[in-house]
């Protein structure tokens, strides 16, 4: 395992709780009209954000799609930053030009934060390219949705991943649904992992839910993708709470589906199996959970007192050191 | 006459031509079970059930082509684009198959198709997000672009689009879905033909010339330069391909000056092409040079202050228009 | 077997004839320049044209990429409009509009000759589409090459083909190179038709050179897609003798290569099996070869005695029924 | 000085700058194995080396945006278009994910990249394969352009693009891969800033502005109008974004008429971009309308006579200097 994976249980415990208490700020402040644009909430998929990275080394490359919160906060992305970005200030980890969309820590190696479906899976390809073009042993790991396997570029970049031997793995987060569209109507076969066979590229199903079995299955996967420079295609089992945006009922599944999968929540299990093996009271939990909710609220504030950016900083932004007009 | 939405509008010209035409079908990305990303499919699922109503996975190119394909053997498909900002990654085949197949099979066959959806900038989405691209699909021969502001021309030019035998883009305002005005009733066949303009208010000093999303903004600019004294004829042009070059140049000769207000990126933009057939046509008629009032030149920033600094607004319109009167 | 089938062995072989002598004068002409543009030949694929045309039925919808020549010969089209488009002629089966990329025979339900690769993949789904939609028993055959299958339209049709399961038949015809790329050289995996597997689709390998042996394995898949309107996925391997396109002097095999496969010549084979099954005499043959180069000989003539599209005709064919400027 | 063709001198290009830059590697379908489908990466193969000269599948979605990952995090990739009609089932990945990462990160990516290949018309390629695509990547910001239409600018605007932080598309004109023009010895750094237009020849009476295939033919076109005693002066833009707009305003300031010859299809083009820049910056400059000569508005046609009837020459240019000079 990555040198972070001298994280201890209680850490993932704590940053699977930092997100949560995150996101429901980030809800409650966009119900207030505090943020703009397109807001995709990542609850009920936190192990598999914190799960990964913490079995990554820290210089390992991360990109994702647009639901980015939990993978920016994963990485050790401040909140603040993360609020701030939410609220568009120049405080935020994207100066306020990204939202939410469009979280940005190149110092952490997290490069976005992207928008178009499946968009980003090339750009996996060519950072996984760029790393071993340079002969670091560096992994980059490219998060995606299951409705994602369906969009032309993610095929030719797993093909091209496949042939030009690119040390990347992809994981899908199968979190059951695009926007209302259930895997079982986006796909003719039953298994979204089985879309790797066409590539005869290495594959596995992991458990997006419990966490520790989640690090434990991602482990010996990432050391292949670092040793062999060979590509992995991963599917991880998960579900989301929330709407697919802030402004999705989500009608198209019943509350007893929900409430099924919230049997599994990964904060849960891993709260109850740590205090099953006593490496984790109540007591210790609550103080986890309230320093969690602390962040979270002084992040809001954080982002209400930030600047916003400045209007002469707009033509700065075109052409790399250069000021348009 | 009744006021209906926009977005209202567009449903009813969807359930009338679906009504009307077994061949005329809707396939999109959640536009069945959903009822649309923007609920302009609202109801058309049970209507029509899940044969004419296709939900798709998200695969732009695909089912872009395979709308080109159904056109090819007589169908009469409406794909929709959740945002045109997805159009971009169906771009050939929108571009490549569909406009030029006509010429290719030396007129053997035709694609008697409707691209729709929103289209142009919305709030706070961001660089890739926010794209107007009507200049973009001008550029081709063999497509027609169309840019309703209002729910009376968003309902009449889709009910054309879809019976026209071209491919046609509907590109629809996302910002005026919730926009009221009057339409005709439902048992009126509400038809307005591509490539007309609409001169949306009597002017003498200067033209405003605007679609889309600063049509509003026009009107409003107009308003208030009307208290101070300038009479702007504001002419929405409805069409981008057909252009409406009559209307244009019968209102430059009446106003000798021109401002355009357009929702686009200002290079290669829908204006830069106006002012070229203005100059071109009615060179004599200008009394002072062209302006347009564009987005700003650079990516579309998230922060809702910058947003607001790159969108066009009344407020520039009316700036501009003082510098074209030379007050 | 669809009806065409009735046609005897002899009617294949002068298929097969018939496009190998058109495109050897096709070839003269463009090194006359009396050929422009792009020509690809399609000498020593005959077997797969001729082949599954035979057994469709002529009301079937077929489409290509640009390599079209042998499939609308195979369909029927003359060879006097097809070496007339090739001259750019209004006598020509695109009326000189098309080109060498883009022959059309939509009577004979030829719909291209389509010249961006893979462009022409989801077009084919969507005339499935169309036939499932009016209930026809219709099949769609569409011909793609095997550097095809690496474009995202190639992906995201043939997902949809399965989700919706349309009565579409996509036939790879692998003569081993794109260009200059061995297949090897462009996908990770060692056969091409694995890549079904990723869409769960009913897939096969098909000899493309022994055309008899061809036929009688298509055949019922043809009339499985009839019945079940599922797609197919078929491997038709095949080998082109000449260069990519005209320009291409193929430097990339050897003469020994070249020469191993011209032995399994689709042509030779049929021809020789006949004749040991005193179905065929030389003297036979030789007269059907005899024919074909004589019609060949003839649509030069016709060709280059037809007329020039008309210049007022430039206008005609940007919108259907509409005349621009 | 030496001359060299079009096709060598972008050979020399991407060698020296490969020799200079380790960073620096060339990615597209058939550049390594093959030497490029138009030979333009002759001998790098053997020179550099698979790792960096990589034969890629047909995948150009795919590959545009894996350099544009690698120019994410350092790498400084030329993506080869084996022409630009194909870069239309790429566009996303070069018009959303290029131009935008700066904005979308805040700064704190920036994407050194070049994109290059043949554009515009060839011969009898038709509909599909004849796109001149400079007006559609026009419309973004935060792309370069440029369109070099000798050995020369061919050199030395590539040579910059490739040191440029930014996406630069380098436009490379089909049909002149042969031509033959004076470059510098290889011992001279050539580097043609981007953003520069050049007067290739010294007029009084009318400005031809031009740009790749129409440069030649606005040469011809001015020497025969000489003849006549016109005495037309030849602007070649070189690039398209930056536009080299002082250049042009001087040439207008000097001769007060403007005939464009463009490569592209007349709508949203090259063309009505400057007419607005002109008009807008030198209105009382111009003694008459300014005249376009651009393709003509219909998609290619593959037979030869159709397709010349479509394109520019040098006899529409002159017929159109002839007209903005009233003879
Ligand atoms: C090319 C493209 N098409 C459509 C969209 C609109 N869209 C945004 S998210 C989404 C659903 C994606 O679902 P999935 O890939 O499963 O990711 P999830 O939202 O579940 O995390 C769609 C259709 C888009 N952003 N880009
Ligand atoms: C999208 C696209 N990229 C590149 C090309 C250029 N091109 C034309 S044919 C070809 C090779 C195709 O090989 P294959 O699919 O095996 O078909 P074959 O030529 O062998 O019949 C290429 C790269 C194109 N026409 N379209
Ligand atoms: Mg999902
Ligand atoms: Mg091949």
């Amino acid at each position: 395992m990555g040198k972070e994976a001298k994280n201890t249980d209680i850490d993932i415990l704590f940053q699977m709780l930092l997100i949560r208490r995150f996101e429901e700020r980030a809800s409650q402040q966009y119900q207030q009209q505090k943020i703009g644009g397109f807001c995709h909430l990542y609850i009920g998929q936190e192990a598999v954000a914190v799960g990964t990275i913490n079995v990554l080394r820290p210089d390992d490359y991360i990109i994702t799609a647009y639901r980015d919160h939990g993978h920016a906060l994963a990485r050790g992305t401040s909140a603040d930053s993360c609020m701030a970005e939410l609220f568009g200030k120049a405080s935020g980890c994207s100066k306020g030009l990204g939202g939410s969309m469009h979280f940005f820590d190149v110092e952490r190696h997290m490069y976005g934060g992207h928008a178009i479906v499946a968009g980003h899976v090339p750009l996996a390809a060519g950072m996984a390219f760029a790393s071993k073009y340079r002969d670091e042993d560096r992994v980059t790991v490219c998060y995606l949705g299951d409705g994602a396997i369906n969009q032309g570029s993610f095929h030719e970049s797993l093909n091209m991943a496949g042939l030009f031997e690119l040390p990347v793995i992809y994981i899908v987060e199968n979190n059951q649904f695009a926007m209302g569209t259930h895997v079982k109507r986006s796909i003719p076969m039953d298994k979204i992992v089985d879309r790797a066979k066409g590539y005869g590229m290495k594959s596995a199903v992991i458990d997006g839910m419990d966490v520790r079995n989640l690090m434990k299955d991602f482990a010996p996967i990432v050391e292949d993708v670092r040793k062999t420079k060979q590509p992995w295609f991963i599917e991880a089992e998960t579900y989301r709470y929330r709407g697919h945006s802030m402004s999705d009922p989500a009608t198209y599944r019943t509350r007893e589906e929900l409430e099924k999968h919230k049997e599994q929540d990964p904060i849960t299990k891993l709260q109850d199996d740590l205090i099953t093996e006593k490496l984790l009271t109540q007591e210790k939990f609550d103080e986890l959970d309230k320093k969690a909710r602390q962040i979270a609220v002084d992040s809001v504030r954080f982002a209400e007192s930030s600047e916003e950016p400045p209007l002469d900083e707009l033509y700065n932004y075109t052409y790399y050191g250069e000021t348009v007009k | 006459m009744r006021e209906i939405t926009y977005r209202q509008a567009l449903t009813e010209a969807l359930t009338e031509e679906m009504e009307r035409d077994p061949n005329v079908f809707l396939m999109g990305e959640e536009v069945a079970e959903y009822n649309g990303a923007y609920k302009v499919s609202q109801g058309l699922l049970d209507k029509f059930g899940p044969k004419r109503v296709i939900d798709t996975p998200i695969s732009e190119a695909g089912f872009a082509g395979m709308g080109v394909g159904a056109a090819m053997v007589g169908l009469r498909p409406v794909i929709e684009f959740m945002t045109f900002s997805f159009s971009l990654v169906a771009f050939d085949q929108v571009v490549n198959n569909a406009p030029n197949m006509l010429t290719m099979s030396g007129g053997q066959l035709h694609v008697p198709m409707t691209f729709r959806g929103p289209n142009g900038p919305a709030h706070a989405l961001g660089a890739t997000h926010s794209h107007a691209t009507e200049s973009l699909f001008a550029n081709f021969p063999g497509l027609k672009i169309c840019t309703p502001a209002t729910p009376r021309d968003a309902k009449g030019l889709l009910k054309t689009a879809i019976r026209d035998n071209n491919p046609v883009l509907v590109l629809e305002c996302e910002m005026h879905y919730n926009l009221k005005g009057p339409v005709e009733d439902e048992d009126v066949e509400l038809l307005i033909p591509l490539g007309s303009a609409e001169i949306k208010r009597e002017g003498s000093d200067v033209t405003i010339i605007c679609y889309a999303l600063t049509v509003p903004m026009a009107l409003k600019a107009a308003e208030e330069l009307s208290a101070e004294g300038i009479n702007a004829e504001v002419l929405d042009l409805r069409s981008i391909r057909p252009l409406d070059l009559d209307t244009i140049l019968a209102s430059v000769a009446k106003t000798h000056r021109v401002v355009i207000a357009e929702q686009d990126r200002p290079v290669c933009g829908i204006g830069s092409e106006i002012t070229y057939q203005i100059q071109h046509h009615a060179f004599d008629e200008l009394d002072s040079p062209i302006i347009r009032v564009t987005q700003e030149d650079v990516p579309m920033p998230y922060s809702e202050i910058l947003e607001k600094a790159v969108l066009p607004n009344s407020e520039k319109i009316i700036s501009a228009v003082k510098r074209v009167c030379n007050i």
